[in-house]
C-alpha cells in the first residue's frame, strides 16, 4: 500500500470537504517524476476536483497504461484501488471494470504515446461506446519514459531536443474524440489550473464518456525552443473558447452568471456547469460547431481550449447494454445459476 | 460381396455450402438417434460462406465408438465438382447414391461397390416450380430416400419435422411431401432396405446431441460468468453466441428485463481480453473465447494476469496452425502457446476437456479454479469438440453447489485484518489474499501492475523482493498442481507394459482403438490428461510402463515438451504419436501406429527429427 | 586490514539518476582502460527519468574478468538516499569515500572499512556560484580525487577530456580545473595512493569498450540491412539509435543527400514487425528491434513469417519479466517465447551472442540466415550485453564477403525455369525457391498466405499438401540446425566428468567461474550455445559427461526445456542452476552453485519443483 | 500460382490496351465470394481501371488482412504478386513492402472489420505516414466471413439479419483519413460502376496516401430492409458530391469538361483528373469544406460520394524519409557495407 509511505495528520485549521476529508485524504505517495513535469500538476488538480466534488477516495477506481503519465495514478487517491495496465490497454481494462461494478467512478489517466500511439485503436472503441469514465491525456508530444521520442500527437516541423522534425500529421485527440461518440469533450493545459479543475469536476460530473486532452510539457525531453508543447509555446497559443464553473446540485445558481453570452447546462446527478462563452462562434452543445471550431484554430495555429463538446443526455455502455442496476460482481448463485431444473429441460431439447 | 451392417456403418454427404444441405443431413443424423442408436455426425466444411465443396458424416455405432473411422460405407454424392475423390472414399462393397439426372457412368471406374442412382433434380424440377424450393426440397427427397435404404422410421423424421416447425403447418406438411417422395422413389427403385441399415435399439439410453461449443457457453453461464468479451473467429464465434443466447433465456431479470450479464463484441482479441482483465481485477467473472490467432494476439495480457495474478478465463477453440493455417481443421497445437504464454518466466493453468460434457463441466468450474487461484485459466477445446455434436451423458448441476471466490477479504474482515498485504503468502499455499475496489474506505486498497513488486504490492527494483515474489508464484502453481482435476485411467483388461497418454478430443478415438488393439491381443493402459500444470500420478503412470506412447493432434509433440518439462519425465520414454492434418484422429489410425510401434524401438521415430 | 590490490578491484558508484554523474564516471573508467588495464563497467539504473538512485559499477581486472563480481572493494557515496545500504556493500577491508560536508558520524557503523570522507559539496559551494554548474563539477571533482586515490595518470584523462570536448577549450579548462581541485584536496588529505590502486599494464591490448546495442546496429548496417521498423522500448531504444546514427554516417549518398535505408518509428510493436515483415517480403534485409513485451505483441506476425516464410530479424534485447516487469534489470527469459513463439506448431531460428563482438557478427549474420533459411532470425542480447559497454576484440569485417540472398530467382532463371513452385522443395533442404514482386511480367507471381497452401502456393484445405509443407518445415530447420553457429568449447585443464553448459551474457561469469572452480581442484568443461534449433554437439556433450550443469538468468530453465525437447535429452541429466533477480549473474555464484551441487545428487535441486 | 488454373487465349478481336494486354491479362483466378457480393464488382472496377491505366501488372503489389474483401486479391490481377496478410495489419506490411521497393504501384484491399475494428490504429498510422499506395475498403458494414457480425462501421441503430441492432457510434472511415492526413479520399458505391472506376484510376495516379471507402453490401448477411448498408439503402441515399474523369498525360483536356463548375486537378505523372461538381458548396481542395460537406451529409441521413478531398502535391512517405531513388531492395553490398576501413576508424574510436 505505496501511499502508507507519507503519514498524515489532520491539523484542526485544515480545510475538510462535505465529507470532512481533507485534501490530504486524496493524495497518493509521493511523484518519482521529474521536478516541474506538467503531470505534476494535472495531478494536483485531479485531487483537487474529487476533493472539492467530496468524492469518496475508495469508490474511485485509477486505471492507466504505461508511461510517465500512466505513473501518475500512484501519485494521487492513495485510498482508491489503481490498476496499471499495459500499454495503450488502459481503455478495455477500464471498459471491463466499469462493466463489472457501475457503482464506482473511472477514472483513466493515459500518455499521448500511451493513447494515440499504440493505444489508438483502444481509445477511439472505448469512445464509441461511451463507457462512463473521465479519460484524461497527459500530452506532451513526446515518450518520456523511454527517453523523448516524437508521439503521434507531435505537431510536424515542431524539433526534438535533438533537433529532429516531426514528419507525420499530429493526430488530434480531440477532434477524433468527438468524431467518434464521445460525449463530454475538453482541451486544457496542465499550467491553467483555472480552467483545468472545473474541466476536471465537470468531466466527474458528466454521465458517458468524457475526455479531456491537457497538454502537459515534458520538461526534460519536450520544453525547448522549437517544440509546440513548451510551456512557452502552449501559453503563447492557446486560446479558450469558453469558462466554466461546476455548481453542485444544491447550491443555487448565481444570477450574474446565466446572464450575457454563458449556458448552463444540467448534468445527470442534478448539480449544474455555467459555460461563459469566450469564443462567440462556439456552440460546445453542437458536434458540427464544435468541429468548424477545431478546424478554424487549426489553421489559425491556436490550440482551442475548454469545453470543447458536451451531449446532455448522453447514453452511457450499460444503459446501452440494459444490464442491471445492481453491479454484476455483487451477484450471487442466486441470479446466476440457472439451476438443474433448467438443466433438465435444456437436456432433454437435446435428444 | 456388399458390406453387411446393422447399427455400425457410416455414411458421408459430399454438399455444396451454402445449399442448405446441413439441416437436412442434421435431420437425418437426428432420426438414427431418435431410433436409440448411438451416432457421431461431423462437418468437414471449408473457411467460405457459399459455393465451395463441403461435406456431412454420420457414424452410426451401436457399440458407441463414435469417434471419426475414416472411409464412408455409403456415400450421398450431391456435389459433382468432389465426384470423383468422393467415390474413392468408399469402403469395398460400399454403397454410392448419387443424383442420375445427368448420366456420369463415364465417372463410375470402381467395380467393387454397389452404385444407387436416383434423378433427384429431375424429380424435384417436375415437383416444384421456385428454384430454391428445388434446390431445399431436393435435400430432403434424399432423406426420404434414405430413410427407405436405411431402414429408418419415418414417423421419427416426421416427429423430428413437427417439433422443429412448430406451428408452421405449412412447412410441415410440405417436408412431410418431400420426404415421401423420396421415399417411395427409392422403395420403388432399389430392393429396400440395404444390407447397411439401422435398427431400433437403446444403446443410445439418455445421451444428449450437443456441440462443445454449446456446452462451453452454458457451462460459463452455470458457473457465474458475468462478463463475457470476445472477437469473432472461427471456430469459436458459437462459444460466445451459445453464452448469449443461454443468458437471453435464463440471465434476464423478468420483472425489470434487465440484464445480469454482459457481452462485449471488442474491435479486437486483445482488447477482448482487456474487458476480460479489467473485469476480473474487480471482480466479476469475466471470460473470452478465441482460437489461435487470437491466443497469440494475447500474449501480453497474458503475461499481465499472470503476474498481477488477476482471475480470468480464456475459451481456445483450437484449430489448424500455424498463422492463419486452416481455420475450419482440427488440430491440439496451441498447447505450447497457452502454457508458456508470453515473455518472461510464465505458466498457466489448462484444463482439457475431451468432450461436450466435461466442457460444460470445465467451463463451469474454470472460473472456480481461477479466482481461487487468481490467474488465468485457459480450456483448450479444438474444432472437433467445438463445432461437431457429439452423443454425451445428459447434464448434471448439483443445485447445493456454490460458488469458489477465493480469496476476497471483505470489508467486514479488513476491519479486522492485522494487516493486509496483497501479495503476502499467509496460508503457505502461494495465494495471496486479494481485495475489490469500493470495498472498504481506509483500507485494503493497494496498486495493480505488471511490474514487481513487494509483498504490500509497492513498486520495487530490488532482486530480493522480485525473487520472492517469483518464487510464491512457483508455490502457488504446486497448489495448482493438486487442486486441478486428475488424469482419467482406463486399465487394459489384462495387465500391460504398454500405456497410452492422450488428451482432449483423442479420447473418443483412443477408447475405440484400446478395444481394437486388445482384439489384437495388444493390450495397453490408456491415461487421459485433463490439465496442466500435470498431475503427479501422470509421472506414475509412465515409471509403471515399460512402453509409453503420447497420441497427440499436432505436429511437435507439444504434449510430450510439457510433460518432460514439468515432470523431469525423459523423452526416451515417450514415443510420441503424431496426427496433424487436421481432420480428427481416428482408431485405425492409432491401431496402426501402435501395433506398428510395438515392434519397433520406442523412440525411433521421434529421433529422426535430430538425427 | 585494509584490501591490497593492483589492477584487481571493484569500485561503485552510488548516485542519483540525472545528476549528470553517468559522463564523469565514464570519463573516470576509460582512463583506467587509457593505461591499459581492462575494466568491465556497468549501470543499475531506475525505471525513471530523475531523481532516483542508480549505480555504476567499474570491475578492474587485470586477469580480464570483467563479469560482474558482487561486493565493492571501494564504494563512493554520492547519494544520501542510498548511504547504508550501500555501506552494506563494501567487502571487510574496503574503502568508502564519501561527501563529508554534512556530518554523518552516526551512520558509520562498520570498523572494518577505511572511510575517506571529502567535504565535496563545501568544495564545490565555494568555488562555484551556479548551482547546475555545482552539481556538474562536483562529479569531476570527486574523479580527480579518485586518480589520486588509485593512481590513474591525470594525463590520461586530460587527454579524453581534450577529446570529448574537443574545440571547446573553456570546457576543457573547466573540467581540467575542477579535476585539478579534486586531486589536490585528496592529496592533502588522504595518504595517495590506496593499497588498492591502478598500475599501467598492457592487457587490455587492441580490445574495444562498446555496448552490445552499439554493436548489434552497428551489425545491421553491415549486414545489409535497409528497412528498420520500431517502437521504443527498454532496453533496445539504443540498438535502433545505433543504426540510425550509423546509417547516418555511412549510408547516406554523398553527392545526392539521399539516404540508403529507411527507419519508421512505428506505432506500437504490431506495426514494427508488420512493416518489417513486408520489407523482408519485398526483398529488402528488415529488422526490428524489440525486448519482452514487444515480443509478446509481436506473436501473430511471428506466426505468419515462420509460415509465409518471410526473412525477417528480430533483436530481442531481454529485461526482466514477466509482464512490464523490471524494465531496467536483465534476464534471459524469452527462450521459450522466441523459439516457440505464436500459436500452432512453430519453432524460429534464434542466435544467441555472448557479448558486443558476438553480436555484431550475429549482427550481420542474421540476415544471411534468415534469407537463406526463409524465415525469421530472433537475435537473442539481454539488458547487460546491450545497455552496458564490455571489453572486447576490435569489430572485424573481411571485406571480401559477400551477402547470401539465398534462393531468390532473377528474372532470366524464371525464363528458363521449367516449373516454379514456391513452397517446392527442389533441392532436399527444405527451402524452396523464392521470387519478389515486379521481377517477371508473366512468370514468377504468386499468392503469400498464412492459411495453407499446396507446393505452388495455391490455396488448399486438404490434409496431403498441409502435411507435406509442415513436414518439409521441419526439413528445413533440420537444415537451420546444420547451417547455424557451432557451440564453443573451453575445455578443463584436465580430463574431467562434469560440463558445464551456458548462453549468452554468462559466458564472462562463466570463463572466470571455470578458473575459480579450477583453481579448487574442481575441473568442468563447459560449452556455450550460440543458437537454437541446437547443434547436436550439444548432446554429444551431454553424453561424455557424468554431470552436466545448465546456467541461465531465468527462473525456469528454459534453455534446459529447449534442450529436452529438441534433442531429446533426459532432464535427469541436466541439473540446472538459475539465477533470476536481475542482476548480472556471477562466477561467485556459479562457483557456490556448483560446488555445492558436486556434492549433492545431480537432479535434487530441479525436482524439488514437482515433489 | 493460382491464376494459372484458368486458361487464358487471346481472341484476334479482343480489345487490348497501350501495352497490348487485354482485360484477361488484368484477371485473377475464379471469385470464390458468395453471388452476389458487392466485393466481386470492386474486383471487376480495379481490373478495368488497371487496364484503361495501362499499368504494367506485375509492376502491382497486392496486399489484403483477412476476410471476404481481403480474399479478394486472389481474384484479380494474376501476374501480380500478393500477400493475404494478418487480421487488421495489411496497412503495416503494405508500408514496409513499399519502403522495399518505391518503383512498385501498391493496392491495399481491406474490409470495414479489417480497417475499422482489428486495424483502426494500423489504418490510421499509414494515412498519417502519407504511404504511396491505393488503399481500398470494401464496407459492408458487418464481418461477413465469420458471418456477419456486425463492424465498427455499423450505423448506429442499424438492424441486423438477425433483428439486433447496432449498439456504437459508427466509424467514417472517410473523415478519419481526412483528419489524419491521407491526401487522396474519395467514397463510392459497388454497385456504380461509373463512379468507381475512375475514382480508381485517379487514386492510382494520385502520389501518397489514396483512400476509397466502397460501401459494397454483403449479399448474405447484411443486404436486408433495416440495414444501411443493403443495395437498396444505398442506391437510395447516396448522394454524389461530384463526378470525374481522367484523362491520360497524352491526352488532350476536351474543352466542355474545363468549362462551368469544373475544375481540372494534374496529377503528380502529368494525368489530368476533371472533376465536375455537382454539390456546389463542395470544394474537395478545402480540407474544412470537405469535413463540413461531410457533417452536412450525416445530418441529413445521406451517404456523401465521390472525390471528398484531394491535395494537389502532397508529399509521400519516400519523400518525407528522403530515400534513394533506387529501391532499397536492389541495394548491394557496395552501397550498403561500409567494410573494413571505416570499421577500424569505428574501432579506435571505442578505445
Ligand atoms: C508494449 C510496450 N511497448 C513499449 C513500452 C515502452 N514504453 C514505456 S512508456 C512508453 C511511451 C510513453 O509515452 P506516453 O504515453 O506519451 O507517456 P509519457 O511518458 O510521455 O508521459 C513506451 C514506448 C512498453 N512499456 N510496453
Ligand atoms: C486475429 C484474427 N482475429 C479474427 C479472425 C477471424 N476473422 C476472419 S475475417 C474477420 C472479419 C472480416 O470482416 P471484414 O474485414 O469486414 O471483411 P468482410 O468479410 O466483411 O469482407 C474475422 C473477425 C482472424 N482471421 N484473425
Ligand atoms: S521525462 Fe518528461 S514526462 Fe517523464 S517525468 Fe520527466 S518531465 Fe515528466
Ligand atoms: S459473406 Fe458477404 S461479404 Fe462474404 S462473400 Fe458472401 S456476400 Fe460477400
Ligand atoms: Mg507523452
Ligand atoms: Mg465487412
Amino acid at each position: 500500500m505505496t501511499y502508507l509511505g507519507k503519514p498524515k495528520f489532520h491539523h484542526p485549521s485544515i480545510a475538510v470537504n462535505e465529507l470532512g476529508y481533507t485534501r490530504r485524504d486524496y493524495e497518493g505517495s509521493m511523484s518519482t517524476l521529474c521536478a516541474g513535469c506538467g503531470h505534476d500538476a494535472i495531478s494536483a488538480a485531479i485531487i483537487h476536483a474529487c476533493f472539492e466534488l467530496s468524492l469518496l477516495p475508495h469508490r474511485i477506481a485509477k486505471l492507466s497504461g504505461i508511461g510517465c503519465s500512466s505513473k501518475t495514478p500512484t501519485y494521487m487517491l492513495g485510498q482508491s484501488h489503481g490498476f496499471n495496465s499495459v500499454h495503450g490497454r488502459m481503455p478495455s481494462v477500464l471498459t471491463g471494470a466499469n462493466l463489472a461494478n457501475r457503482d464506482l467512478i473511472y477514472l483513466g489517466v493515459s500518455g499521448d504515446g500511451d493513447t494515440a500511439s499504440i493505444g489508438l485503436g483502444q481509445f477511439a472503441h472505448a469512445m464509441r461506446r461511451g463507457v462512463n469514465m473521465v479519460y484524461i491525456v497527459e500530452n506532451n508530444g513526446v515518450y518520456g519514459l523511454t527517453k523523448g521520442q516524437f508521439s503521434a500527437t507531435a505537431d510536424r516541423g515542431s524539433k526534438s531536443k535533438k533537433g529532429a522534425g516531426a514528419l507525420d500529421q499530429p493526430i488530434d485527440l480531440v477532434g477524433m474524440a468527438i468524431g467518434l461518440g464521445a460525449s463530454f469533450v475538453a482541451r486544457s493545459f496542465s499550467g491553467d489550473k483555472a480552467q483545468l479543475v472545473p474541466l476536471i469536476k465537470a468531466a466527474f460530473e458528466h454521465k458517458g464518456a468524457a475526455f479531456i486532452d491537457v497538454i502537459s510539457p515534458c520538461v526534460t525531453f519536450n520544453n525547448h525552443a522549437g517544440s509546440t508543447k513548451s510551456f512557452d509555446y502552449v501559453r503563447e497559443h492557446n486560446i479558450a473558447v469558453n469558462a466554466l464553473d461546476v455548481i453542485m446540485g444544491r447550491e443555487p445558481i448565481e444570477v450574474d452568471y446565466a446572464e450575457g453570452g454563458s449556458q448552463a447546462v444540467t448534468m445527470h446527478d442534478g448539480s449544474t456547469v455555467v459555460l461563459r462563452k469566450l469564443d462567440a462562434n462556439h456552440d460546445c452543445r453542437d458536434r458540427s460547431a464544435a468541429l468548424a471550431t477545431l478546424e478554424r484554430a487549426r489553421i489559425a495555429g491556436e490550440i482551442a481550449t475548454g469545453l470543447i463538446y458536451i451531449e446532455d443526455e448522453a447514453n452511457e455502455l450499460h444503459g446501452v447494454l440494459g444490464t442491471a442496476d445492481r453491479p454484476l460482481n455483487e451477484l450471487s448463485e442466486r441470479e446466476l445459476c440457472p439451476g438443474s431444473k433448467a438443466l433438465a429441460v435444456i437436456n432433454a431439447s437435446l435428444r | 460381396m456388399p458390406i453387411a451392417a446393422v447399427n455400425d456403418f457410416v455414411i458421408r454427404f459430399a454438399n455444396v455450402n451454402g445449399s442448405g444441405s446441413a439441416s437436412a443431413n442434421l435431420l437425418f443424423a437426428r432420426s438414427i438417434l431418435r431410433m436409440g442408436v448411438p451416432i457421431g455426425p461431423r462437418n468437414i466444411f471449408p473457411s467460405n460462406i457459399q459455393g465451395l465443396p463441403t461435406w456431412y458424416e454420420v457414424r452410426v455405432s451401436e457399440a458407441g465408438f463414435l469417434g471419426a473411422r475414416g472411409g464412408a460405407d455409403i456415400l450421398v454424392a450431391m456435389n459433382p465438382q468432389t465426384f470423383v475423390q468422393d467415390l474413392a472414399a468408399i469402403e469395398p462393397g460400399g454403397y454410392l447414391f448419387y443424383d442420375s439426372t445427368r448420366p456420369i457412368a463415364h465417372l463410375l471406374t470402381r467395380d467393387d461397390i454397389v452404385v444407387l442412382g436416383m434423378p433427384l433434380t429431375e424429380i424435384c424440377t417436375k415437383e416444384y416450380s421456385d428454384s430454391r424450393q428445388r434446390q431445399l426440397y431436393k435435400n430432403i427427397v434424399y432423406v426420404g430416400a434414405l430413410a427407405a435404404l436405411l431402414d429408418i422410421e419415418l414417423s421419427v423424421i416426421e416427429t423430428l419435422l413437427r417439433e422443429r416447425f412448430k406451428g408452421k403447418d405449412k412447412l410441415i406438411t410440405a417436408n412431410l411431401h418431400a420426404l415421401k417422395i423420396g421415399c417411395d422413389e427409392a422403395q420403388s427403385r432399389f430392393q429396400c432396405p440395404l444390407s447397411v441399415r439401422v435398427q431400433r435399439s437403446d444403446a443410445a439410453g439418455e445421451r444428449i446431441l450437443v456441440e462443445g461449443n454449446f456446452a462451453a457457453g452454458l457451462g460459463a453461464v452455470y458457473g457465474g460468468a458475468t462478463v463475457c468479451a470476445w472477437y469473432p473467429i472461427t471456430p469459436s464465434t458459437s462459444l460466445a453466441e451459445s453464452f448469449e443466447s443461454n443468458c437471453a433465456r435464463y440471465r434476464v431479470d423478468a420483472a425489470t428485463g434487465k440484464k445480469n450479464y454482459a457481452i462485449v463484441q471488442a474491435e479486437d482479441e486483445i482488447a477482448a481480453i482487456g474487458v476480460a482483465v479489467g473485469a476480473g481485477w474487480n471482480g466479476a467473472r469475466a471470460f473470452t473465447a478465441t482460437s489461435g490467432p487470437g491466443i497469440s494476439l494475447m500474449q501480453e495480457f497474458f503475461g499481465l494476469a499472470y503476474f498481477a495474478e488477476v482471475p480470468v478465463v480464456v475459451f481456445d477453440v483450437q484449430r489448424g496452425g500455424p498463422s492463419t493455417g486452416m481455420p475450419t481443421r482440427t488440430q491440439q497445437s496451441d498447447l505450447l502457446a497457452a502454457a508458456f504464454a508470453s515473455h518472461g518466466d510464465t505458466t498457466h493453468v489448462l484444463l482439457i476437456p475431451d468432450g461436450p460434457g466435461e466442457t460444460f463441466e470445465f467451463g463451469a468450474s474454470a472460473f472456480d479454479f481461477a479466482e481461487r487461484l487468481q490467474t488465468l485459466v485457459f480450456v483448450m477445446l479444438d474444432l472437433d469438440i467445438g463445432m461437431n455434436a457429439h452423443l454425451t451423458a445428459p447434464f448434471r448441476w448439483d443445485d447445493a453447489r456454490a460458488y469458489d471466490r477465493g480469496k476476497v477479504l471483505s470489508g467486514e474482515e479488513l476491519e479486522t485484518a492485522r494487516e493486509f498485504g496483497r501479495y503476502n503468502d499467509v496460508d503457505g499455499d502461494g495465494i495471496p489474499y486479494r481485495t475489490l475496489p469500493g470495498t472498504h474506505p481506509t483500507r485494503g486498497a493497494y496498486f495493480t501492475r505488471g511490474t514487481s513488486r513487494d509483498r504490500f504490492a509497492r513498486y520495487t527494483e530490488e532482486s530480493g523482493p522480485y525473487v520472492d515474489n517469483m518464487e510464491r508464484l512457483l508455490r502457488k502453481f504446486e497448489t495448482a498442481r493438486r487442486l486441478l482435476p486428475r488424469p482419467v485411467l482406463k486399465a487394459a483388461a489384462k495387465p500391460t507394459r504398454v500405456g497410452v497418454i492422450h488428451y482432449g478430443s483423442t479420447a473418443q478415438a483412443m477408447d475405440e482403438a484400446q478395444a481394437l488393439l486388445a482384439r489384437e491381443g495388444l493390450h495397453v493402459d490408456t491415461l487421459r490428461i485433463r490439465a496442466f500444470p500435470l498431475a503427479l500420478e501422470i509421472a506414475e503412470f509412465v515409471r509403471e510402463h515399460e512402453q509409453v506412447f503420447v497420441v497427440e493432434q499436432n505436429r511437435d509433440a507439444q504434449m510430450r515438451t510439457l510433460m518432460t518439462t514439468d515432470l523431469e519425465l525423459a523423452p526416451a520414454q515417450l514415443t510420441s504419436i503424431l496426427h496433424f492434418g487436421g481432420m480428427p484422429i481416428t482408431a485405425r489410425f492409432i491401431v496402426g501406429e501402435i501395433a506398428g510401434r510395438l515392434r519397433r524401438p520406442a523412440s525411433a521415430q521421434t529421433l529422426e527429427r535430430v538425427s
